[in-house]
Protein backbone atom coordinates (compact mmCIF):
# COMPACT_ATOMS: atom_id res chain seq x y z
CA UNK A 1 0.00 0.00 0.00
CA UNK A 2 3.35 2.55 -0.09
CA UNK A 3 4.99 4.08 -3.14
CA UNK A 4 9.17 4.76 -3.05
CA UNK A 5 9.84 7.46 -3.80
CA UNK A 6 13.97 8.17 -4.63
CA UNK A 7 15.11 12.14 -4.37
CA UNK A 8 18.10 12.61 -6.78
CA UNK A 9 20.85 15.55 -6.68
CA UNK A 10 20.13 18.52 -4.44
CA UNK A 11 16.33 17.14 -4.01
CA UNK A 12 17.83 14.81 -1.58
CA UNK A 13 18.93 18.23 0.33
CA UNK A 14 14.97 19.50 0.14
CA UNK A 15 13.99 15.88 0.83
CA UNK A 16 16.03 15.47 4.10
CA UNK A 17 17.05 12.01 2.65
CA UNK A 18 17.78 10.09 -0.84
CA UNK A 19 14.49 7.77 -0.50
CA UNK A 20 10.83 7.66 1.39
CA UNK A 21 8.27 5.21 1.92
CA UNK A 22 4.24 7.26 1.26
CA UNK A 23 1.08 5.68 1.01
CA UNK A 24 -0.06 5.17 -2.24
CA UNK A 25 -1.75 8.01 -4.08
CA UNK A 26 -3.13 6.94 -7.40
CA UNK A 27 -1.89 10.40 -9.77
CA UNK A 28 1.63 12.19 -9.64
CA UNK A 29 -0.05 15.45 -8.92
CA UNK A 30 -1.61 13.52 -5.77
CA UNK A 31 1.74 12.31 -4.47
CA UNK A 32 3.54 15.60 -5.26
CA UNK A 33 0.46 17.64 -3.48
CA UNK A 34 0.72 15.61 -0.26
CA UNK A 35 4.32 16.44 0.76
CA UNK A 36 5.31 19.22 2.73
CA UNK A 37 4.92 22.89 0.68
CA UNK A 38 9.10 23.08 0.17
CA UNK A 39 9.37 19.48 -1.26
CA UNK A 40 6.46 20.00 -3.12
CA UNK A 41 7.75 23.06 -4.78
CA UNK A 42 11.01 21.60 -5.69
CA UNK A 43 9.57 18.49 -7.49
CA UNK A 44 7.14 20.26 -9.19
CA UNK A 45 9.18 22.05 -11.50
CA UNK A 46 9.41 21.76 -15.13
CA UNK A 47 13.08 20.96 -15.13
CA UNK A 48 12.23 17.95 -12.42
CA UNK A 49 11.62 14.88 -14.64
CA UNK A 50 9.87 11.90 -13.02
CA UNK A 51 10.77 8.30 -13.85
CA UNK A 52 8.47 5.50 -13.07
CA UNK A 53 10.45 2.35 -12.07
CA UNK A 54 13.10 3.04 -14.10
CA UNK A 55 11.43 5.13 -16.92
CA UNK A 56 10.91 7.85 -17.61
CA UNK A 57 7.31 9.78 -17.69
CA UNK A 58 6.29 11.59 -20.58
CA UNK A 59 3.06 12.91 -19.90
CA UNK A 60 2.88 13.23 -15.58
CA UNK A 61 -0.90 14.29 -15.74
CA UNK A 62 -2.44 11.29 -16.92
CA UNK A 63 0.00 8.46 -15.27
CA UNK A 64 -1.05 6.28 -13.18
CA UNK A 65 0.57 5.09 -10.09
CA UNK A 66 0.10 1.77 -8.86
CA UNK A 67 1.02 -0.09 -4.96
CA UNK A 68 4.85 -0.94 -4.98
CA UNK A 69 5.89 1.89 -7.57
CA UNK A 70 9.40 3.46 -7.33
CA UNK A 71 9.15 7.03 -8.02
CA UNK A 72 12.59 9.17 -9.02
CA UNK A 73 12.72 12.52 -8.87
CA UNK A 74 15.56 13.87 -10.99
CA UNK A 75 16.41 17.08 -11.32
CA UNK A 76 18.73 18.80 -14.21
CA UNK A 77 21.78 16.36 -14.45
CA UNK A 78 25.60 18.11 -13.65
CA UNK A 79 27.88 19.29 -16.07
CA UNK A 80 31.14 18.69 -17.01
CA UNK B 1 31.04 -6.09 -30.45
CA UNK B 2 30.39 -5.85 -26.98
CA UNK B 3 31.53 -2.44 -25.32
CA UNK B 4 32.91 -2.91 -21.85
CA UNK B 5 30.32 -0.40 -19.97
CA UNK B 6 30.87 -0.34 -16.51
CA UNK B 7 29.85 1.94 -12.96
CA UNK B 8 32.14 1.66 -10.77
CA UNK B 9 31.87 2.61 -6.83
CA UNK B 10 35.77 2.50 -5.97
CA UNK B 11 38.88 4.00 -7.42
CA UNK B 12 39.88 2.00 -10.60
CA UNK B 13 43.49 2.71 -12.58
CA UNK B 14 42.89 4.15 -15.51
CA UNK B 15 46.33 3.81 -17.34
CA UNK B 16 45.67 -0.42 -16.38
CA UNK B 17 42.10 0.04 -18.08
CA UNK B 18 43.85 1.21 -21.26
CA UNK B 19 46.17 -1.69 -21.47
CA UNK B 20 43.91 -4.21 -20.34
CA UNK B 21 42.09 -2.37 -23.26
CA UNK B 22 44.80 -2.96 -25.65
CA UNK B 23 45.32 -6.09 -25.01
CA UNK B 24 41.55 -7.00 -25.28
CA UNK B 25 41.67 -5.71 -28.64
CA UNK B 26 44.66 -7.01 -30.12
CA UNK B 27 43.62 -6.71 -33.56
CA UNK B 28 43.36 -3.03 -33.45
CA UNK B 29 45.61 -1.07 -35.09
CA UNK B 30 45.02 2.19 -32.90
CA UNK B 31 43.51 3.05 -29.43
CA UNK B 32 42.40 6.19 -29.02
CA UNK B 33 41.27 7.38 -25.22
CA UNK B 34 40.53 9.79 -22.69
CA UNK B 35 40.87 9.78 -18.85
CA UNK B 36 38.70 12.82 -17.13
CA UNK B 37 40.39 12.79 -13.25
CA UNK B 38 39.91 15.43 -10.06
CA UNK B 39 41.55 17.96 -10.36
CA UNK B 40 43.97 19.03 -7.82
CA UNK B 41 43.96 22.33 -7.10
CA UNK B 42 41.15 25.05 -7.35
CA UNK B 43 40.12 24.59 -3.64
CA UNK B 44 38.28 21.30 -4.29
CA UNK B 45 38.82 18.92 -1.52
CA UNK B 46 36.24 15.82 -3.02
CA UNK B 47 34.10 15.15 -5.99
CA UNK B 48 30.51 13.20 -5.20
CA UNK B 49 28.59 11.78 -7.87
CA UNK B 50 24.99 10.20 -7.64
CA UNK B 51 23.30 8.23 -9.68
CA UNK B 52 20.30 6.49 -10.26
CA UNK B 53 21.44 3.17 -11.30
CA UNK B 54 17.91 2.21 -13.82
CA UNK B 55 19.13 5.36 -15.59
CA UNK B 56 22.93 5.98 -15.46
CA UNK B 57 23.51 2.59 -16.59
CA UNK B 58 21.22 2.11 -18.86
CA UNK B 59 22.06 5.68 -20.44
CA UNK B 60 25.56 4.41 -20.72
CA UNK B 61 24.81 1.71 -22.63
CA UNK B 62 22.30 3.66 -24.91
CA UNK B 63 25.36 5.90 -25.44
CA UNK B 64 27.49 2.95 -26.51
CA UNK B 65 24.92 1.90 -28.79
CA UNK B 66 24.65 5.07 -30.22
CA UNK B 67 28.40 5.06 -30.77
CA UNK B 68 28.60 1.65 -32.34
CA UNK B 69 25.48 3.06 -34.81
CA UNK B 70 27.74 6.12 -35.53
CA UNK B 71 30.83 4.84 -35.92
CA UNK B 72 33.03 1.81 -37.15
CA UNK B 73 33.96 0.95 -34.32
CA UNK B 74 35.59 -2.10 -33.41
CA UNK B 75 36.21 -1.90 -29.08
CA UNK B 76 34.61 0.67 -27.10
CA UNK B 77 35.39 0.77 -23.48
CA UNK B 78 33.52 3.13 -20.85
CA UNK B 79 33.94 3.04 -17.06
CA UNK B 80 32.59 5.66 -15.20
CA UNK B 81 33.04 5.77 -11.19
CA UNK B 82 30.12 7.14 -8.45
CA UNK B 83 30.66 8.13 -5.23
CA UNK B 84 32.82 10.37 -3.48
CA UNK B 85 36.35 10.84 -5.21
CA UNK B 86 39.69 12.47 -4.16
CA UNK B 87 41.58 14.66 -6.01
CA UNK B 88 43.69 13.26 -8.72
CA UNK B 89 41.35 10.21 -8.64
CA UNK B 90 40.24 8.82 -12.34
CA UNK B 91 36.28 10.04 -13.01
CA UNK B 92 36.01 7.87 -15.97
CA UNK B 93 38.08 6.19 -19.29
CA UNK B 94 36.81 6.17 -22.50
CA UNK B 95 38.60 4.16 -25.28
CA UNK B 96 37.68 3.05 -28.73
CA UNK B 97 39.18 1.51 -31.50
CA UNK B 98 37.81 1.27 -35.11
CA UNK B 99 38.38 1.01 -38.64
CA UNK B 100 40.18 4.64 -38.93
CA UNK B 101 42.14 6.31 -36.70
CA UNK B 102 39.66 9.60 -37.07
CA UNK B 103 37.14 7.69 -36.24
CA UNK B 104 38.20 5.89 -33.14
CA UNK B 105 38.72 9.70 -31.80
CA UNK B 106 35.78 10.84 -32.60
CA UNK B 107 34.29 7.88 -31.04
CA UNK B 108 36.01 9.00 -27.35
CA UNK B 109 34.99 12.96 -28.27
CA UNK B 110 31.43 12.23 -28.34
CA UNK B 111 31.24 9.65 -25.91
CA UNK B 112 32.97 12.39 -23.57
CA UNK B 113 30.42 15.24 -24.23
CA UNK B 114 27.54 13.19 -24.01
CA UNK B 115 28.62 11.57 -20.77
CA UNK B 116 29.84 15.00 -19.27
CA UNK B 117 26.94 16.91 -20.77
CA UNK B 118 23.83 14.20 -20.83
CA UNK B 119 24.34 11.48 -18.15
CA UNK B 120 22.26 10.59 -15.31
CA UNK B 121 24.94 12.04 -12.71
CA UNK B 122 24.44 14.81 -10.33
CA UNK B 123 27.47 16.26 -9.27
CA UNK B 124 28.63 17.77 -6.13
CA UNK B 125 31.51 19.42 -4.68
CA UNK B 126 33.47 19.88 -1.48
CA UNK B 127 35.00 23.25 -0.26
CA UNK B 128 36.15 24.24 2.63
CA UNK B 129 34.26 21.64 4.20
CA UNK B 130 30.67 22.25 2.16
CA UNK B 131 29.17 20.49 -0.22
CA UNK B 132 28.00 22.60 -3.64
CA UNK B 133 25.73 20.92 -6.21
CA UNK B 134 27.32 21.93 -9.68
CA UNK B 135 24.78 22.99 -12.08
CA UNK B 136 24.87 22.04 -16.08
CA UNK B 137 27.13 24.62 -18.16
CA UNK B 138 27.08 26.48 -21.28
CA UNK B 139 29.61 25.02 -22.38
CA UNK B 140 28.27 21.36 -21.88
CA UNK B 141 25.43 22.22 -24.24
CA UNK B 142 27.56 23.62 -26.75
CA UNK B 143 29.61 21.03 -26.84
CA UNK B 144 26.47 18.16 -27.42
CA UNK B 145 24.64 20.97 -29.99
CA UNK B 146 28.35 20.08 -32.68
CA UNK B 147 26.98 16.52 -32.82
CA UNK B 148 23.42 17.81 -34.02
CA UNK B 149 24.30 19.21 -36.96
CA UNK C 1 55.87 23.45 -20.47
CA UNK C 2 58.21 21.65 -22.62
CA UNK C 3 56.56 18.87 -24.79
CA UNK C 4 57.88 15.20 -24.21
CA UNK C 5 59.29 14.18 -27.84
CA UNK C 6 61.07 10.84 -28.72
CA UNK C 7 62.02 8.77 -31.34
CA UNK C 8 62.68 5.43 -29.88
CA UNK C 9 65.05 2.59 -32.01
CA UNK C 10 63.23 -0.51 -29.46
CA UNK C 11 59.88 -1.53 -28.19
CA UNK C 12 57.77 0.62 -25.63
CA UNK C 13 55.34 -0.09 -23.74
CA UNK C 14 52.30 2.70 -24.78
CA UNK C 15 50.32 2.02 -21.50
CA UNK C 16 53.19 2.83 -19.23
CA UNK C 17 53.82 5.91 -21.11
CA UNK C 18 50.48 7.09 -20.56
CA UNK C 19 50.93 6.12 -16.81
CA UNK C 20 53.88 7.88 -16.39
CA UNK C 21 52.51 10.87 -18.79
CA UNK C 22 49.41 11.13 -16.34
CA UNK C 23 51.41 11.25 -13.37
CA UNK C 24 53.82 13.86 -14.45
CA UNK C 25 50.72 15.95 -15.47
CA UNK C 26 49.21 15.53 -11.93
CA UNK C 27 47.44 18.43 -11.80
CA UNK C 28 45.39 17.81 -15.30
CA UNK C 29 42.00 17.13 -15.25
CA UNK C 30 42.31 14.93 -18.00
CA UNK C 31 44.23 13.01 -20.73
CA UNK C 32 43.65 12.76 -24.06
CA UNK C 33 46.08 9.88 -25.73
CA UNK C 34 46.10 7.77 -29.48
CA UNK C 35 48.24 4.64 -29.78
CA UNK C 36 48.90 3.57 -32.58
CA UNK C 37 50.51 0.10 -33.09
CA UNK C 38 51.32 -2.44 -35.87
CA UNK C 39 48.28 -4.15 -36.97
CA UNK C 40 48.16 -7.71 -36.65
CA UNK C 41 46.90 -10.10 -39.43
CA UNK C 42 46.10 -8.80 -42.95
CA UNK C 43 49.31 -10.50 -44.12
CA UNK C 44 52.24 -7.66 -42.60
CA UNK C 45 54.57 -9.70 -40.72
CA UNK C 46 56.99 -6.65 -40.16
CA UNK C 47 56.74 -2.84 -40.81
CA UNK C 48 60.47 -0.68 -41.01
CA UNK C 49 60.20 3.16 -40.50
CA UNK C 50 63.43 5.00 -41.77
CA UNK C 51 64.09 8.36 -40.54
CA UNK C 52 66.43 10.60 -41.17
CA UNK C 53 67.52 12.11 -37.70
CA UNK C 54 68.07 16.06 -38.52
CA UNK C 55 64.67 16.29 -40.24
CA UNK C 56 62.34 13.58 -38.44
CA UNK C 57 63.53 14.44 -34.63
CA UNK C 58 63.16 18.37 -35.68
CA UNK C 59 60.00 18.08 -37.38
CA UNK C 60 58.57 16.16 -34.72
CA UNK C 61 59.64 19.55 -32.24
CA UNK C 62 58.27 22.30 -34.79
CA UNK C 63 55.12 20.04 -34.46
CA UNK C 64 54.83 19.88 -30.79
CA UNK C 65 55.24 23.82 -31.23
CA UNK C 66 52.39 24.08 -33.35
CA UNK C 67 49.78 22.38 -31.33
CA UNK C 68 51.16 24.38 -28.61
CA UNK C 69 50.20 27.98 -30.39
CA UNK C 70 47.03 26.21 -31.80
CA UNK C 71 45.85 25.10 -28.31
CA UNK C 72 46.11 25.58 -24.58
CA UNK C 73 47.87 22.54 -23.83
CA UNK C 74 49.10 22.05 -20.38
CA UNK C 75 51.03 18.89 -21.37
CA UNK C 76 51.58 17.20 -24.41
CA UNK C 77 53.92 13.81 -24.97
CA UNK C 78 54.51 12.81 -28.50
CA UNK C 79 57.22 8.99 -29.19
CA UNK C 80 57.57 7.54 -32.67
CA UNK C 81 59.02 4.53 -33.02
CA UNK C 82 61.70 4.07 -35.79
CA UNK C 83 63.58 0.69 -36.93
CA UNK C 84 62.10 -2.61 -37.86
CA UNK C 85 58.53 -3.69 -35.74
CA UNK C 86 56.13 -6.86 -35.10
CA UNK C 87 52.58 -7.34 -35.61
CA UNK C 88 50.76 -5.63 -32.55
CA UNK C 89 54.00 -3.34 -31.30
CA UNK C 90 53.17 0.19 -30.97
CA UNK C 91 54.44 2.37 -33.56
CA UNK C 92 53.22 6.06 -31.81
CA UNK C 93 51.93 7.61 -28.80
CA UNK C 94 50.46 10.99 -28.78
CA UNK C 95 49.11 12.11 -25.01
CA UNK C 96 47.99 15.84 -23.87
CA UNK C 97 46.22 17.72 -21.43
CA UNK C 98 44.61 21.01 -21.95
CA UNK C 99 42.48 23.23 -20.24
CA UNK C 100 39.30 21.67 -21.45
CA UNK C 101 38.96 18.27 -22.33
CA UNK C 102 38.32 19.18 -26.94
CA UNK C 103 41.17 20.94 -26.72
CA UNK C 104 43.20 17.91 -25.50
CA UNK C 105 41.34 15.39 -27.53
CA UNK C 106 41.69 18.14 -30.94
CA UNK C 107 45.51 18.05 -30.15
CA UNK C 108 45.98 14.54 -30.28
CA UNK C 109 43.63 14.39 -33.16
CA UNK C 110 45.70 17.09 -34.97
CA UNK C 111 49.14 15.70 -33.81
CA UNK C 112 48.67 12.61 -35.18
CA UNK C 113 46.98 13.55 -38.59
CA UNK C 114 50.77 15.30 -39.01
CA UNK C 115 53.05 12.70 -37.79
CA UNK C 116 51.07 10.02 -39.87
CA UNK C 117 50.40 12.55 -43.34
CA UNK C 118 53.57 15.27 -42.73
CA UNK C 119 56.21 13.70 -41.11
CA UNK C 120 59.78 12.45 -41.92
CA UNK C 121 59.25 8.80 -42.19
CA UNK C 122 59.62 6.32 -44.63
CA UNK C 123 57.63 3.39 -44.26
CA UNK C 124 57.96 -0.66 -46.04
CA UNK C 125 55.48 -3.58 -44.68
CA UNK C 126 56.93 -6.96 -44.99
CA UNK C 127 54.64 -9.38 -47.26
CA UNK C 128 55.04 -12.90 -47.53
CA UNK C 129 58.75 -12.42 -47.33
CA UNK C 130 59.49 -9.61 -49.24
CA UNK C 131 59.84 -5.82 -48.46
CA UNK C 132 57.48 -3.05 -50.11
CA UNK C 133 57.50 0.88 -49.56
CA UNK C 134 54.06 2.43 -48.57
CA UNK C 135 53.27 5.33 -50.86
CA UNK C 136 51.56 8.16 -49.36
CA UNK C 137 47.90 7.57 -49.10
CA UNK C 138 45.27 10.38 -50.40
CA UNK C 139 43.32 9.93 -47.18
CA UNK C 140 46.21 11.49 -45.16
CA UNK C 141 46.12 14.37 -47.23
CA UNK C 142 42.56 14.86 -46.78
CA UNK C 143 42.93 14.52 -43.21
CA UNK C 144 45.50 17.39 -43.24
CA UNK C 145 43.30 19.31 -45.44
CA UNK C 146 41.02 19.66 -42.13
CA UNK C 147 43.01 21.63 -40.63
CA UNK C 148 43.89 24.58 -43.05
CA UNK C 149 40.75 26.02 -42.78
CA UNK D 1 87.05 16.58 -50.46
CA UNK D 2 83.73 15.06 -50.29
CA UNK D 3 80.45 14.59 -49.88
CA UNK D 4 78.19 12.18 -47.64
CA UNK D 5 75.07 11.24 -49.92
CA UNK D 6 72.11 10.02 -47.58
CA UNK D 7 69.46 8.21 -49.50
CA UNK D 8 65.63 7.54 -47.69
CA UNK D 9 62.93 5.25 -48.22
CA UNK D 10 62.64 3.39 -51.56
CA UNK D 11 66.36 5.74 -53.13
CA UNK D 12 68.19 3.98 -50.73
CA UNK D 13 67.33 0.26 -52.62
CA UNK D 14 67.94 2.28 -55.70
CA UNK D 15 71.64 3.96 -54.26
CA UNK D 16 72.30 0.17 -53.59
CA UNK D 17 73.07 1.45 -49.94
CA UNK D 18 71.92 4.46 -47.76
CA UNK D 19 74.78 6.29 -47.26
CA UNK D 20 77.51 6.98 -50.12
CA UNK D 21 80.79 9.42 -50.19
CA UNK D 22 81.73 11.53 -53.61
CA UNK D 23 84.04 13.79 -54.68
CA UNK D 24 82.80 17.08 -54.17
CA UNK D 25 81.06 19.00 -56.66
CA UNK D 26 79.76 22.52 -56.55
CA UNK D 27 76.17 21.80 -57.59
CA UNK D 28 73.34 20.11 -56.52
CA UNK D 29 72.99 19.51 -60.57
CA UNK D 30 76.74 18.17 -61.30
CA UNK D 31 76.54 15.84 -58.17
CA UNK D 32 73.06 14.00 -59.20
CA UNK D 33 74.37 14.25 -63.60
CA UNK D 34 78.16 12.12 -61.92
CA UNK D 35 75.51 9.24 -60.45
CA UNK D 36 74.88 6.36 -62.18
CA UNK D 37 72.33 6.72 -64.98
CA UNK D 38 69.07 5.13 -63.16
CA UNK D 39 69.65 6.74 -59.72
CA UNK D 40 70.43 10.20 -61.51
CA UNK D 41 67.06 9.91 -62.96
CA UNK D 42 65.34 8.92 -59.76
CA UNK D 43 66.90 11.45 -57.50
CA UNK D 44 66.05 14.32 -60.39
CA UNK D 45 62.47 13.82 -60.10
CA UNK D 46 60.49 16.83 -58.81
CA UNK D 47 59.04 14.72 -55.88
CA UNK D 48 62.36 14.29 -54.35
CA UNK D 49 63.49 16.67 -51.50
CA UNK D 50 67.20 17.40 -50.97
CA UNK D 51 68.35 18.52 -47.62
CA UNK D 52 72.05 19.85 -47.18
CA UNK D 53 73.55 19.31 -43.44
CA UNK D 54 69.88 18.63 -41.87
CA UNK D 55 68.50 21.86 -44.19
CA UNK D 56 65.74 21.78 -47.12
CA UNK D 57 67.15 22.87 -49.69
CA UNK D 58 65.22 25.88 -51.11
CA UNK D 59 66.12 26.58 -55.00
CA UNK D 60 68.76 23.65 -55.79
CA UNK D 61 69.74 25.54 -58.82
CA UNK D 62 71.35 27.94 -57.10
CA UNK D 63 72.85 26.25 -53.97
CA UNK D 64 76.56 25.70 -53.87
CA UNK D 65 77.96 22.45 -52.05
CA UNK D 66 80.92 22.73 -49.87
CA UNK D 67 83.06 20.05 -49.11
CA UNK D 68 82.11 18.03 -45.64
CA UNK D 69 78.62 18.73 -46.67
CA UNK D 70 75.83 16.08 -45.79
CA UNK D 71 73.17 15.88 -48.81
CA UNK D 72 70.11 13.73 -48.12
CA UNK D 73 67.79 12.80 -50.91
CA UNK D 74 64.61 12.57 -49.76
CA UNK D 75 61.53 10.71 -51.71
CA UNK D 76 57.67 11.59 -50.56
CA UNK D 77 57.34 10.61 -47.50
CA UNK D 78 54.55 7.26 -46.87
CA UNK D 79 51.46 7.73 -45.44
CA UNK D 80 49.15 6.50 -42.64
Amino acid sequence: MSLKLVFLGRLADAAGAAEREVTTVPSIAALIAGLEPELSTALAGPRVKIAVNGKIVGDRAVFTLRDGDEVAFLPPVSGG
Amino acid sequence: MTADVRLLAGPFDAAAEIDRFVAANSDAGGVASFIGRVRPGGGVEALELSHYEPLTLAGMQALADEVENRWQVTGLAMVHRTGVMLPGEAIVLVAATAHHRREAIESVDFAMDHLKGDSWFWKREKRAGEWHWIEPRERDFSDLARWQQ
